[in-house]
């Protein structure tokens, strides 16, 4: 503990300081990055991969792993399509009800997750993994592979409607965020979780109901990843069996770079925040500065690694798997 | 017998019981040459399988097993030309090399296994796709005949993938269960600090774990590549997460240290087994996914064994 | 008001009670002593709630109950004290304190946060333990870190009507002399609100704070006897079925060290935040113990010496050579063996079988170009399971399966059959039975004979006295003073708290 | 709502097809019965029928289906007597499940696939024809791989020549802006064949058009979340400089319409390709200034009508001229002018097809 900035303090606001430095390169290659209008753009395809995050964020808290929010947001995404239009297609109208109704599926969908994985005694990769697959295979059933298009112009403000330069989507996700926060430092569920994934069977013997609060822990993240697909379908119009593809190794991905570790107890919603942030980043930032397009998956892993490395607490860790 | 003694041979229970399910309604289905050609056609996958074995083993993951792979369809095929059988070599060193980093970056830069991999798969598609230049490409007939026609030509109704196959579980086997390094594995995947305080290199042993991972990676996507004859940035897609299931379902849990590379092999072919099934029992293309999802879900839950799991996390 | 009447519990293949009769009255404290696998836990787990009697009855007031979990028992007031690291690191004390009681906080969904420190403090206060409640657990001391479990088991007081029922798991375990004498004028004070069911290994305390001591053997409860006539040797006969011989630690066994042989020498080795300028000098045929309270350095020292640690400044000599390269390897190559406290975790590796464990330090004696030769393999431990007496079916017994003793025991194997002549011993005798202690007291002085050199934290001062050649008191991170003691001269309990405390 | 319209307008004519075919279906069985028993034997009787595809979610794939359930539908079968084989984007399971098909069927199998991966087809084509069944193949194959080296069982192959049209549509992009500014493409899967034809389309077009810039090429993966993603990030890069984009497919000009919408900007002109329902429509609306339509419904009714009617002996491959084995499919260009037109014709109810037709709309021989 010698001199200020002290280690501690260093470490807390690590990948922030990588976020940052990151942005002053992409700047310093192509000034344009550093815009507002940029901002937004990052900050619109950043939405609904931090909302999934977010979720699974709660999930790793406990030190358990969800690979399943692919199929759940494509069955969370179709359903609000079919849903919303069945009720007439309108947020005006009786449409509005889709939305809730989805943060419903959403949590069912958690709830079978966590029913598999803590009541058939089966690891949640594996219990996860496996359900990924079934929630595909159920969007798919539903829609039998078709695309289905919402175009009220009611919802689809969440992205053409802008305040202060932001779409309003960007608005409903921070209230999602403070929403995420809020559960985790303030509710008793928000606290279980860290007491699951600081000790499990210690928490047991403090007469912790741990399955429950592991279900719930799911039922929680499956919500979050219902609100992820209605962002992906305001953002794109579209909701299909694909509206999920891609956001598992993002998500998780995400959650890593932004310190919360893997092995539960760690880390929480803000640290998903900045990870986010970082991946999203990268993302557009290689765009903007032109890198061609084969390199671009082998660049974003340098700099991931790059960044997981600057923001772990290297003294704290003794086994990394 | 009891319950628990009976345990550990789940997996096989569970794919003789697969087998006959489809075997008694489509007695088609047990015909030699047609199990035998199914074995055949799933050994690239199983290479790939034996390789994230023991990345699993370890308690770690390897998510670059299918860029890697992916990497060395278009290394073999562009180095075929030049080479010929040197490009075997190639390509694995090359897979060797990655699942090396990889290693590298878990130990020595502690990133997680799942972030690592990940990150290194990135690198090994960016190197397809530079060393393709986007585009397929396919291998001369003739000189892939010459060079890599052993791996995929058939002796006395055997085809020789399913000879590669056994040799590498052969090897894996003699790896795992009679080698200094095979008994280190085992340590570190089930007591890593108990390993540490008997003086084992853990990390050095680890990494060595993620290069094999590499290799055998690599190999799968050699062999695929010759199978194929051609190479393309894709090519080895849709690999990766039928690997993971194959290590899983056979009996080796994330939490390291228990399973193995035959456990690998009845996972493989308890795979190969539901995805032909599909096809037997003619389920409607829209419901596959669906329901190999819960079929999967009853495999686990009917295979692994929660004996040595204190936590299910 | 709390008892067990005829109760059993049965596992596959083992009879774990048989017809234990146990009860509690109101304000008693009750001590519950016996051998390792005498079936103290598994009576500790029927009565918190973790396991269910296969037979007989659980009654609190003469009203029978049955307990399904842990927090079911806890709503009829009884509670545990674990032994160590029952508290979850990455929370904070006052979450801690009321995990999963969180509820009386919570208002319209939301904890608040003032409230439940102001609770918090006020359990702080029954044990005397004067911390800010939201200080992150991992911060404090293992002493502060037992008073909180005790605060946390206290809040049934305001939770539950009637009394509570508290069971201390080796409560001391990791507590320094005067940390336990604070602990128990606790508990005595406590005895108003609560009564208290104390089980340990150190039978002296157990003398000291009980009313009444039950001893168990074999799954039965073999006796139980009032304090006033409770004698040491007399319980400990109960719990091993023989006498304890007088001569505990072997002491007649002790042969003076060599001291033309160093096999160990620290000169003025530092590392800052665990200890400072440590020099001491480890001989072939010594037992040098090292002596003081929790956290004083000695652990550091011990992994310092078998290269987990790094120091900064000094010099670490092994045999003559001085160490530049720190990693375990090296040290196993150079001879030296680790014998770690945390054996379930360092010592053994569970899900292996025990000539593998044995053979772990030393694979390259058991194999030719990196194949190993299974049939020497099981030889040597076959030889070995005969020569320490192992208790295992066979060599390819899960080693995770094994009782304590046994598992200590293949792990000296280990070092011992790779010719390991500097051992270093980290509370070996930590949870052992008196049979299993003796046996493992016994293996020292073999070694010493031997010419092996053996640097030794051990689990209670009597047992440090008892073995060792050569005492260094630390006090934090610091020499504080040299004892040498042949038998018959050898230092008191009291010279040795005067240096350490 | 389009959809449910789009859907009940198909299920009327599979309704309509179903009586057709019946009668279609015993013309059939009685001219298999003319051949004499040595013919016989090479074919096969009510084989079972395939098609082989990379998945359910792109609408391209679907239309593809539906053309060949249309085909099956015209033998008097129901819909679901094809059997689908979806690999999911994996080479290894496309040829894992075609023989597993093989061993089931014992060979009786008239398949239609893609591929997938180009090098994916030799060994597909091997199995096939070593098991005795027919096989007709779209889009991947490599060049060195002919149906003519295969005798009967390699039926044919077709497959799409996207530059001139690609081309096309560009010439109506680059008119659109002027002749001047600066246009981006975004592009499919880097390494698949239509990518990198589609993208040339483009730059064969600006060698007359010298003062527009093409300011950046980018992979999106056929996908409209990533295809959204990058033209967000050149709107950064390039701003006001693009004044026109050109899209491999129409899922990616879905992404970036979205993506210019997010921004205000409503007057971009875009060009896309496939031709989906939806595409039509947009253009109809002078979204997107072209698209081209490849007819995968006839396409996919076609191969699955090629592979049948060889399995059964109805035409014999290996006695028709090469241009019969290797041809490009149709391709139409659709513009705002004759969209609404164009989607009569095609969409809103799909053409009556003459499956036994079988190289009517085709588009001549592949060139290499």
């Amino acid at each position: 503990m010698t001199g200020f900035p002290n280690r501690e303090v260093l470490l807390r606001w690590a990948p922030l300081i990588v976020l940052l430095i990151l942005m002053l390169f992409f700047t310093a290659l192509e000034p344009r990055f550093f815009s507002v209008r940029n901002f937004a753009r990052i900050a619109i395809s950043a939405a609904p991969a931090l909302m999934v995050a977010v979720g699974v964020t709660f999930i790793i808290l406990m030190g358990s792993i969800d690979l399943s929010m692919e199929g759940a947001v494509s069955v969370c995404a179709v359903s609000f399509a079919f849903v919303f239009l069945w009720l007439g297609g309108s947020l005006g109208g009786w449409g509005w009800l889709a939305l809730p109704l989805t943060l419903v599926a959403g949590a069912v969908l958690g709830l079978v997750n966590g029913l598999v994985h803590v009541r058939l005694r089966i690891p949640s990769f594996m219990a996860s993994l496996a359900l990924g697959f079934v929630g595909t295979g159920l969007a798919m059933l539903m829609t039998g592979g078709d695309r289905i298009r919402i175009e009220d112009p009611a919802f689809r403000a969440l992205l053409t409607t802008r305040w202060l330069d932001f779409p309003v989507m960007i608005y409903v996700a921070g209230l999602f965020l403070l929403l995420g926060w809020f559960i985790q430092s303030r509710t008793t569920l928000g606290r279980n979780l860290y007491a699951v994934g600081g000790g499990e069977d210690l928490a047991h013997g403090s007469g912790l109901n741990v399955a429950r609060v592991r279900i719930m822990g799911f039922m929680l993240a499956g919500v979050f990843y219902a609100v992820g697909a209605l962002m992906a379908v305001a953002r794109i119009g579209i909701a299909e069996t694909a509206t999920g593809n891609g956001f598992m190794f993002t998500s998780i991905t995400a959650v890593v770079v932004g310190g919360t570790a893997l092995w539960g107890g760690t880390g929480g919603v803000w640290n998903t925040l900045v990870g986010v942030l970082i991946v999203s980043v990268i993302g557009n930032g290689m765009v903007v500065i032109g890198l061609p397009g084969y390199l671009q998956d082998g660049i974003l892993g340098l700099l991931v690694i790059i960044a997981v490395v600057l923001s772990t607490d290297r003294r704290s860790v003794s086994i990394v798997k | 017998m009891t319950l628990h003694q009976l345990k550990p041979h789940f997996p096989w229970i569970t794919l003789l019981a697969l087998v006959a399910v489809v075997g008694v309604a489509h007695p088609n289905f047990l015909l030699p040459a047609n199990l035998i050609s199914m074995v055949a056609d799933i050994m690239p996958l199983f290479i790939m399988a034996l390789g994230m074995t023991f990345a699993i083993y370890i308690g770690g993951i390897d998510l670059s097993s299918q860029s890697v792979a992916n990497m060395t369809t278009v290394l073999a095929t562009i180095a075929l030309p030049g080479l010929g059988l040197g490009a075997a070599l190639v390509c694995i060193l090359a897979g060797l090399t990655m699942g090396a980093v990889s290693g590298f970056v878990t130990t020595r830069l502690l990133v997680p296994s799942f972030v690592s991999t990940l990150a290194v798969g990135g690198i090994a598609y960016s190197v397809a796709q530079y060393l393709s230049g986007q585009r397929a490409l396919y291998m001369d007939v003739t000189l892939r005949d010459a060079s890599f026609g052993w791996m995929i030509g058939s002796s006395f109704g055997i085809p020789h993938e399913i000879v590669v196959g056994a040799a590498l579980l052969a090897l894996t086997w003699f790896l795992q269960s009679r080698t200094v390094f095979g008994r280190a594995l085992k340590a570190v995947g089930a007591g890593e600090p108990a390993a540490a305080a008997s003086g084992l290199p853990v990390r050095r042993i680890k990494v060595l774990a993620f290069a094999l991972s590499g290799m055998l990676a690599a190999i799968a996507g050699l062999l695929f590549s010759a199978k194929l004859s051609g190479g393309s940035p894709t090519l080895a897609n849709g690999f990766l997460l039928p690997a993971i299931v194959a290590v899983l379902v056979g009996g080796t849990p994330l939490t390291g240290g228990v399973g193995g590379v035959i456990n690998t092999l009845i996972g493989t072919l308890i795979v190969a087994v539901i995805r032909s099934s599909m096809l037997y029992f003619e389920v409607d293309a829209t419901m596959q996914q669906m329901v190999f999802g819960i079929i999967l879900i009853v495999a686990i839950a009917a295979t692994i064994d929660r004996s040595k799991m204190r936590i299910v996390k | 008001m709390y008892e067990l009447t005829k109760v059993d519990k049965v596992f596959p293949g083992v009879h774990a009670l048989k017809a234990v009769d146990f009860r509690i009255e109101r304000g008693e404290i009750v001590g519950l002593v016996g051998e390792n696998g005498a079936g103290k836990s598994t009576l500790m787990k029927v009565i918190y709630g973790a396991y269910q009697a296969d037979g007989g009855t659980v009654a609190i007031d003469g009203k029978p109950v049955r307990f399904q979990s842990p927090r079911q028992a806890m709503d009829h007031g009884i509670g545990m004290v674990f032994q160590e690291q029952s508290l979850i690191t990455n929370l904070t004390v006052m979450e801690n304190i009321f995990l999963g009681y969180e509820r009386q906080f919570v208002r319209f969904g939301v904890i608040d946060w003032t409230a439940m420190a102001r609770a918090a403090r006020q359990q702080l206060a029954k044990v005397k333990l004067d911390i800010d409640p939201a200080t992150v657990t991992a911060k404090l001391s293992f002493a502060q870190r037992q008073l909180v479990e005790l605060a946390k088991v206290l809040t049934l007081e305001e939770r539950v009507e009637g009394d509570l029922v508290i069971l201390l798991d080796e409560p001391t375990s990791v507590l320094s002399r005067t940390e336990v004498e604070l602990l128990f004028s606790l508990v005595r004070e406590l005895t108003s609100r609560a009564s208290f069911i104390f089980v340990s290994h150190r039978m002296d305390e157990v003398l000291e704070l009980s009313d009444r001591v039950y001893v168990m053997k074999d799954g039965e409860v073999v006796d139980m006897v009032p304090r006033a006539e409770a004698r040491v040797d007399a319980i400990q006969r109960k719990m091993v079925g023989r006498d304890i011989d007088k001569q505990y630690y072997r002491e007649q066994k002790q042969q003076p060290y060599d001291p033309d042989r160093v096999l160990v020498s620290l000169d003025r080795v530092s590392l800052p935040g665990r200890y400072s300028d440590i020099s001491l000098d480890l001989h072939a045929g010594e037992v040098l113990c090292l002596v003081g309270t929790e956290g004083a350095g000695r652990e550091a020292i011990l992994r310092t010496v078998f290269g987990l640690e790094k120091p900064d400044s000094g010099t670490v000599r092994i045999k003559g050579q001085a160490r530049r390269d720190f990693g375990a390897r090296a040290a196993v190559e150079a001879g030296v063996g680790y014998v770690p406290r945390e054996r379930k975790i360092e010592g053994i590796v569970g899900g292996m079988n025990v000539y593998e464990n044995m053979t772990l330090s030393q694979m390259g004696r058991y194999s030719t170009a990196g194949i190993l030769h299974l049939g020497k393999e099981r030889a040597l431990a076959r030889d070995w399971i005969r020569r320490l007496g192992i208790k295992t079916p066979d060599v390819f017994k899960d080693c995770g399966g094994l009782s304590g003793g046994n598992q200590q025991k293949v792990v000296l194997a280990k070092w011992r059959s790779g010719g390991s002549d500097i051992i270093l011993l980290d509370h070996p005798t930590r949870g052992l039975d008196i049979g299993a202690k003796e046996d493992v007291y016994d293996m020292v002085r073999e070694m010493c004979a031997d010419g092996a050199g053996i640097l030794l934290v051990a689990d209670t001062l009597e047992e440090a006295i008892g073995l060792s050649h050569t005492i260094l008191v630390l006090k934090d991170g610091e020499a504080r003073h040299l004892f040498r003691g042949a038998p018959g001269s050898k230092p008191s309990l009291f010279d040795l708290v005067h240096h350490m405390t | 709502m389009s959809f449910i319209k789009d859907y009940i307008a198909r299920e009327t004519l599979n309704r309509r097809n179903f009586l057709f075919a019946s009668a279609a279906g015993l013309g059939g069985v009685a001219a298999g019965g003319l051949f004499g028993p040595g013919m016989a034997r090479a074919a096969l009787t009510d084989p079972t029928i395939a098609w082989g595809y990379r998945n359910r979610t792109n609408p391209y794939w679907n239309e593809i289906v539906s053309g060949g359930e249309s085909f099956v539908q015209s033998l008097g079968l129901p819909r679901d007597a094809l059997t689908h084989l979806i690999n999911e984007g994996s080479s290894e399971k496309s040829l894992s499940d075609v023989k597993a098909l093989l061993a089931k069927t014992g060979g009786n199998l008239a398949l239609a696939i893609d591929a997938n991966d180009a090098p994916n087809c030799r060994p597909v084509v091997e199995a096939v024809a070593e098991a005795g069944a027919y096989v007709a193949t779209i889009w991947n194959k490599t060049d060195d791989l002919h149906p003519w080296d295969f005798g009967d069982n390699y039926v044919s192959h077709m497959s799409w020549s996207d530059v001139k049209p690609a081309e096309d549509t560009a010439r109506i992009l680059l008119d659109a802006m002027g002749g001047k500014g600066g246009v981006v493409h975004l592009g499919g899967i880097a390494s698949n064949s239509p990518a990198i034809q589609r993208r040339q389309g483009l730059e064969n077009a600006l060698k007359d058009y010298p003062d527009v810039e093409l300011l950046a090429a980018e992979p999106a993966d056929w996908d409209t979340q990533k295809a959204n993603q990058v033209m967000s990030a050149f709107l950064t890069r390039f701003g006001d400089e693009i004044t026109g984009v050109h899209c491999a497919n129409d899922t990616i000009a879905y992404g970036v319409l979205e993506a210019l919408r997010a921004e205000g900007i409503e007057d971009m002109p875009i060009v896309s390709y496939d031709g989906n329902p939806q595409a039509v429509q947009l253009v109809a609306e002078k979204k997107i200034l072209a698209t081209v339509f490849t007819n995968p419904y006839w396409g996919g009714g076609i191969s699955a009508a090629l592979a049948y009617y060889a399995a059964t002996g109805a035409f014999k491959p290996s006695e028709e001229p090469n241009e019969h084995r290797e041809f490009y499919g149709p391709t139409i260009l659709v513009t705002p002018e004759d969209a609404l037109e164009f989607k009569a014709t095609y969409l809103d109810s799909a053409p009556d097809y003459d499956w036994t037709d079988y190289w009517g709309p085709s588009n001549g021989p592949i060139r290499y």
